[in-house]
């Protein structure tokens, strides 16, 4: 590798700086716009977030244009290269070739499967920089891949702070809960969710009653319900996308079964969606769940809400994500003045960016990983998602219990 | 003559039915064999358990005086009893060459050997002429040769032939007899099924009558056209009686 | 000379193909040839079966994610060389291959059913292998990249490029050489008339068996391919049922049992798909998924009415060619 | 392990998700009793089946049961078409053929929906969609048991047709007897098609009766296309009461392996009885002999 690597990285940067002063000849006044590649899933099972993911970038892009491009480079402006992270890694690898074809100088994207391991590998290749919204595989920033960074919290991370945070909520209350029951996903995100939880629910003195999983797609939650029913626990703790909870939430709803303390999710695909609160307001409400969340209290985030909601989209956490991480990238590019790939990964690495929505704090990234990123709860209350853990975020208090 | 091929009480039932009862007979060496009878009589049936496509619910079938009643098919074919089917089964998306080398790799492992031997049998029942046209695309009679040939290329010791003369006009039977008796004269036994009454009278040395599963009389083909039984058997009942009586009078 | 003579179209064939990766340079463009030779080694796996054999199954994914799988783990989870690992994967898919050949066949599956038990062992295969530990169950098998030719990775791509090639080839001229020898003309009876084939000698069995070890070899070949090429796997690429569909699509478009029909089936196939994705996204400014699909299916019922012998059978001097 | 009530209550769940396997199982054993085919492109036409009556409730109000006035005509007049334009005359009668025009019919229909629709999962909202009758502690949701009922009366009109009318006599005729069926004069093509009609007719029904429970994306008739195989060919194949049986069956196998062995792991019960079936005993459990 070592060996390899950069006779590539010489030929693909002498390919990409002589692309970039041929493709605009005729704007001597202008400087070449800056390419930047944002792939996101907008077929299959997380077109949903796909399609959010991609507003997100498109309003920091637009935002970003709009106030005089990137200064280090003459005011360039930023042109985005979609790219569909498609199911397939051959598809995925496709996409990476085709933003190198075009020249970009960094990826913007989304973690959208374990499939995208062999997106950022094929994007190491290049040292395409390359920024992950979020990820649910802790692998991606344990490969020692030296382009690739996280911006939202690990797997790891989101679910300790989900039981840290789901502790002192329970505390607050006087322990009401003290079972729970997992319901999760058969696949790559619900699965490791379960072992985690598994392991460090009992350390934080919660008996996990049962562990059950379902395939995406499920035609059919009546059996989970009815062992939930059977187990009668205090806490469900649900990680599944946003079908299998949707049937779940409505399936138990219909059979009258309830919780005694309430629905705890982590990372839920549900529960922090607007459209499942919209369209089903009984079964959604009181839901709580452990997510990335946009800080309300920074006055830019009412903005970014404002020119999505513009759009006719509702309000989802993919949104202020992937507005911050192209702003960070973006705050990258003017510190390197410059689209050298290098450049932009070593701006990066050392990235200290504050003026990104969500609550943070600056970046600070250790092999990849922004280590001051973390998760927030939020609970579904009378039709809206309040923000109720920390207080120092929150908009609203927990209803808890919340039978 | 010894027998080649002994039919020990085999009997066959497809649920109530019984289509052989109970039959025995035996095929001696070097001769034509014929088994005859009228439709639906059972020797369809018997044909497919001595070829072996069929197991029999009760009985014995030797072969050279081993008991083969369990042996599959290929391995027959193998032990070399070779057969043609009534409803001719070519491979039709080979060539005529192609079709006869499946029979001739039997014997012969290499390509070019057996593409020769595929040749030399396709002379002896006069295909050489089509050895290069697809096998779907020959007339009925090229067929019944194509069937003839696969079945000599595996250089059988005993040939079963079924109906092999059906659904040909009486001048491409004319041309065929000969090549069936060149067959038996280069030393390979045949059996055949048969209803085309003029070939079996014809060409075979003895014959075998079956009616409504057994047999019923077995001789030179004269002996048994004269048998009032299997004139019965054909013409149904009286009928021998007014044979008899025709000839009496006449 | 003459000995050769059988053989210098494929080799001519495989001299054009190796030539590509020199014609086009683009990343896109290499990675692409890649991809379609593999379609092609899992077609040619495919055909011998089902082209030659007249066995169709829907399942070959069985195959192609057990050669994945195999490769994957030997060399992941036990460290394994992946040369040598390779064999070893190729071996299993050759083992299922039996195993389901001789379930199926011995229960004598022909035809719809066949196809269908083919099918439902793909999908048992799936189902475990998203919930097995050593699988990486749902969260795939991830191989690290380490380009190194030792590794069985390369800096360049064409030298993959060549390698897939040279593993297409190698099966072509088997494929070849069967066809002109005794198994060969054994299958193609099979195909033709079992009960016929039965009757000459052939144990139908035995042949079926050996061609479905065979095949499944080949399509664990390809599916060694693609795992050291996209180093990824999950259930869903592996097993899923898209490779079954790949590996029947391009021998039947191409030319059903013959030695080009699953390599002009995957080019053209992919040529296509990728020409009609391309021609929407800028039709429509958006990608459509499935517009390729849908013209494969369109393709395949055409091919199946009205074109039985694929686009080599409507290509009539290079029949006589291929013959 | 599980109390009885429980036990029951995933017993009745399973027969009712069986009768509507069932339903579908039944329009592929008729086709199959028929026209002796395997039709691959039975789940993706229940696909097309569910889309169209999601469509009908967000464009046109339509209530997914009063959907059926035009789904069940629609898909009738579709399998009509695609058989006597596309199947019939592409597949030439060979069984291999078949069943791969079907294969090509399953891939178009299922991307086309994908392109279209996009792979979303959607559902539908209808009012009564989480409803429930008591009956004494269970809750049994409405519109399931609608789908019990729905399914039964379809199955007593589909025998009804098929003993009474001319065309249901002709249609056996060509089931028994095709040539025989020709020479009394029966236009077999068209009682191909209309058998085919029937099958695809079966389909709207049921994504009718799914539908106010159930969820869409294009690739939903994978999941019911195995179900339905497993249950015909447990059934013995083209056995219309084998469908019935077999579906409930596999209904509640399906809910009481999901019960104790998980959703995952339980999916690969049907796949495994599947195979055995065909290995051991191609004719079906319930099924006569052919």
């Amino acid at each position: 590798m070592t060996k390899t690597a950069p006779g590539i990285r010489r030929r693909s940067l002498l390919a990409a700086s002589a692309a970039l002063p041929l493709a605009a000849p005729h704007v001597r006044a202008q400087p070449a716009a800056v390419k930047i590649g944002i792939i996101q899933p907008v077929t299959g099972a997380l077109a949903q977030d796909g399609e959010h993911g991609r507003l997100g970038a498109e309003i920091a892009i637009n935002e970003i244009n709009r106030t005089g491009g990137i200064k280090a480079l003459g005011g360039a402006q930023i042109q985005m290269v979609f790219g569909d992270a498609r199911s397939t890694p051959e598809g995925g690898v496709a996409e990476v070739e085709r933003m190198q074809g075009e020249g970009v100088a960094a990826i913007v994207g989304r973690f959208a499967s374990p499939i995208c391991l062999a997106t950022t590998q094929a994007a190491s290749r290049y040292d395409i920089p390359y920024i992950v919204d979020v990820g649910v595989s802790d692998q991606i920033v344990t490969r020692g891949l030296k382009n690739t960074f996280r911006f939202a919290p690990g797997f790891g991370t989101v679910t300790r702070t989900a039981l840290d945070n789901l502790v002192a909520i329970n505390e607050a209350a006087g322990k009401p809960a003290q079972t729970a029951v997992i319901v999760h996903e058969d696949g790559l995100f619900g699965s490791g969710m379960a072992r985690l939880l598994n392991t460090q629910l009992p350390e934080r003195g919660f008996r996990v009653l049962e562990t059950i999983a379902h395939p995406t797609p499920s035609r059919d939650m009546s059996n989970v319900a009815l062992r939930i029913r059977a187990l009668q626990p205090d806490l469900i703790i649900p990680s599944s996308y946003y079908g299998e909870f949707v049937l779940l939430a409505r399936t138990m709803q219909q059979q009258r079964i309830r919780p005694k303390v309430g629905i705890y999710a982590v990372l839920n695909g549900a529960a922090s969606n607007f459209r499942f609160v919209r369209e089903f307001p009984d079964a959604a409400n009181h839901i709580m769940d452990c997510n990335h969340w946009a800080d309300p209290r920074k006055p830019k985030t009412a903005e970014v809400r404002a020119a999505a909601e513009a759009t006719g989209r509702f309000w989802l956490y993919n949104i202020p994500l992937n507005y911050s991480c192209v702003r960070l990238l973006a705050d990258a590019i003017e510190r390197a003045g410059s689209t050298d790939r290098v450049k932009i990964i070593e701006a990066l690495a050392a990235s200290t960016f504050a003026d990104h929505i969500m609550p943070y704090g600056p970046t600070k990234f250790e092999n990849g990983q922004n280590m001051g990123a973390r998760p927030v709860n939020t609970q579904v209350q009378g039709g809206d998602i309040k923000l109720i853990f920390p207080r120092e975020f929150a908009d609203a208090q927990p209803v808890f219990p919340a039978a | 003559m010894s027998a080649l091929l002994e039919v020990e009480r085999v009997t066959m039932r497809f649920g109530g039915l019984t289509a052989v009862d109970d039959a025995s007979m035996a095929v001696p060496e070097g001769a034509i064999t014929g088994l005859i009878g009228p439709n639906g009589a059972g020797k369809t049936t018997l044909f497919a358990v001595i070829s072996g496509f069929l197991a029999p619910t009760a009985g014995r079938v030797r072969y050279r005086g081993d008991d083969i009643t369990d042996l599959s098919v290929h391995v027959r074919a193998e032990r070399g009893i070779a057969r043609t089917f009534q409803v001719v089964q070519p491979f039709a998306g080979l060539s005529v060459r192609e079709n006869i080398a499946v029979g001739a790799y039997l014997r012969h492992a290499a390509r070019e050997e057996a593409l020769a031997a595929a040749g030399a049998v396709a002379e002896r029942v006069g295909l050489t002429r089509m050895l290069d046209q697809q096998a779907g695309a020959l007339t009925v009679a090229g067929r019944k040769r194509l069937e003839l040939a696969r079945a000599l290329a595996t250089e059988p010791t005993l040939l079963l032939l079924d109906e092999v003369l059906a659904g040909l006009n009486p001048s491409e039977i004319r041309d065929m007899i000969p090549v069936i008796r060149r067959i038996r004269d280069d030393g390979i036994t045949i059996l055949i099924v048969e209803h085309v009454m003029q070939a079996v009278m014809n060409l075979c040395d003895r014959v075998h009558v079956i009616a409504q599963g057994k047999l019923i009389a077995e001789g030179t083909p004269a002996e048994v056209a004269r048998n009032p039984r299997v004139v019965e058997a054909y013409l149904g009942h009286g009928a021998a009686e007014r044979m008899l009586r025709v000839q009496g009078g006449g | 000379m003459s000995a050769l003579r059988p053989y210098a179209a494929i080799l001519a064939v495989l001299a054009v193909l190796a030539v590509l990766p020199v014609v086009f340079t683009s990343g896109t463009m290499q990675n692409f040839l890649i991809f379609t030779l593999i379609v092609a080694l899992a077609g040619q796996g495919w055909n011998l079966l089902g082209g030659y054999g007249g066995q169709f199954s829907f399942g070959h994914a069985s195959f192609f994610g057990t050669g994945a799988y195999a490769i994957a783990i030997l060399q992941e989870r036990l460290g394994l060389n992946p040369w040598l690992a390779l064999p070893i994967a190729i071996g299993l898919g050759a083992l299922v291959g039996a195993v389901i050949g001789t379930l199926a066949f011995r229960a004598r599956l022909r035809g719809s059913y066949f196809a269908l038990v083919t099918l439902a062992f793909a999908e048992v295969f799936r189902i475990v292998a998203n919930v097995l530990p050593v699988t990486g169950g749902a969260a795939g098998i991830l191989i690290r990249l380490n380009v190194d030719p030792l590794n069985f990775q390369f800096a360049d791509r064409a030298a993959f490029h060549w390698l897939t090639l040279l593993f297409l080839g190698a099966v072509m001229l088997l494929v070849r050489a069967l066809e002109r020898g005794r198994f060969g003309a054994r299958l193609v009876a099979v195909r033709e008339n079992e009960d016929a084939a039965r009757a000459l000698g052939v144990d139908v069995l035995r042949v079926k068996i050996a061609a479905i070890t065979l095949s499944g070899a080949i399509t664990a070949a390809a599916g060694c391919l693609y795992a050291q090429k996209f180093l990824y796997l999950d259930a869903m690429i592996a097993y899923g049922p898209w490779i079954s569909v790949e590996a029947l699509l391009a021998p039947i478009i191409g030319g059903l049992g013959t030695v080009f029909g699953p390599v002009l089936g995957a080019f053209v196939l992919h040529g296509i798909g990728e020409l009609t994705k391309t021609w929407i996204a800028t039709l429509t400014g958006g990608a459509l998924p499935g517009v390729d699909l849908v013209l494969f299916g369109v393709l395949l019922i055409i091919t199946v009415g009205f074109a039985p012998r694929g686009i080599l059978g409507l290509l009539p001097r290079l029949r006589v060619r291929a013959a | 392990m599980y109390s009885p009530e429980i036990l029951l209550t995933a017993v009745l769940n399973g027969l009712m998700t069986g009768s509507v396997y069932a339903l579908i199982a039944l329009g592929l054993t008729l086709v199959y009793g028929v026209l002796h085919i395997i039709n691959f492109a039975h789940g993706a036409t229940l696909t097309a089946a569910m889309f169209a009556v999601y469509v009908l409730h967000g464009a046109a109000g339509l209530d997914p049961y009063v959907a059926m006035i035009v789904t069940v005509p629609g898909l009738f007049a579709l399998g009509y078409a695609v058989q006597r334009l596309v199947i019939g005359p592409a597949s030439h009668g060979d069984d291999g053929n078949i069943l791969l025009v079907t294969l090509g019919l399953a891939i178009i229909i299922e991307n086309a929906l994908l392109a279209w629709f996009r792979s979303d999962t959607r559902s539908i909202d209808v009012p009564y969609g989480f409803s429930v009758i008591e009956v004494g502690t269970l809750f049994l949701s409405l519109p399931r048991v609608i789908a019990v009922f729905g399914v039964l009366l379809v199955a007593l009109l589909l025998w009804l047709f098929l003993a009474r009318s001319t065309t249901g006599q002709a249609i056996r005729a060509v089931a028994k007897e095709k040539t025989g069926a020709a020479l009394v004069g029966i236009d077999v093509g068209h009682i191909y098609a209309v058998t085919f009609g029937l099958g695809a007719a079966c389909l709207a029904v049921a994504a009718s009766l799914l539908m106010p429970t159930f969820l869409v994306n294009p690739r939903i008739g994978n999941a019911f296309v195995l179900v339905a195989f497993t249950i015909v060919v447990l059934g013995g194949m083209g056995s219309i009461p084998g469908a019935l049986l077999g579906g409930l069956f596999i209904g509640v196998v399906e809910s009481l392996s999901g019960l104790f062995m998980g959703e995952s792991l339980g999916q690969i019960g049907i796949f495994l009885i599947f195979i055995l079936v065909l290995l051991i005993r191609p004719t079906g459990l319930f099924g006569a002999k052919a």
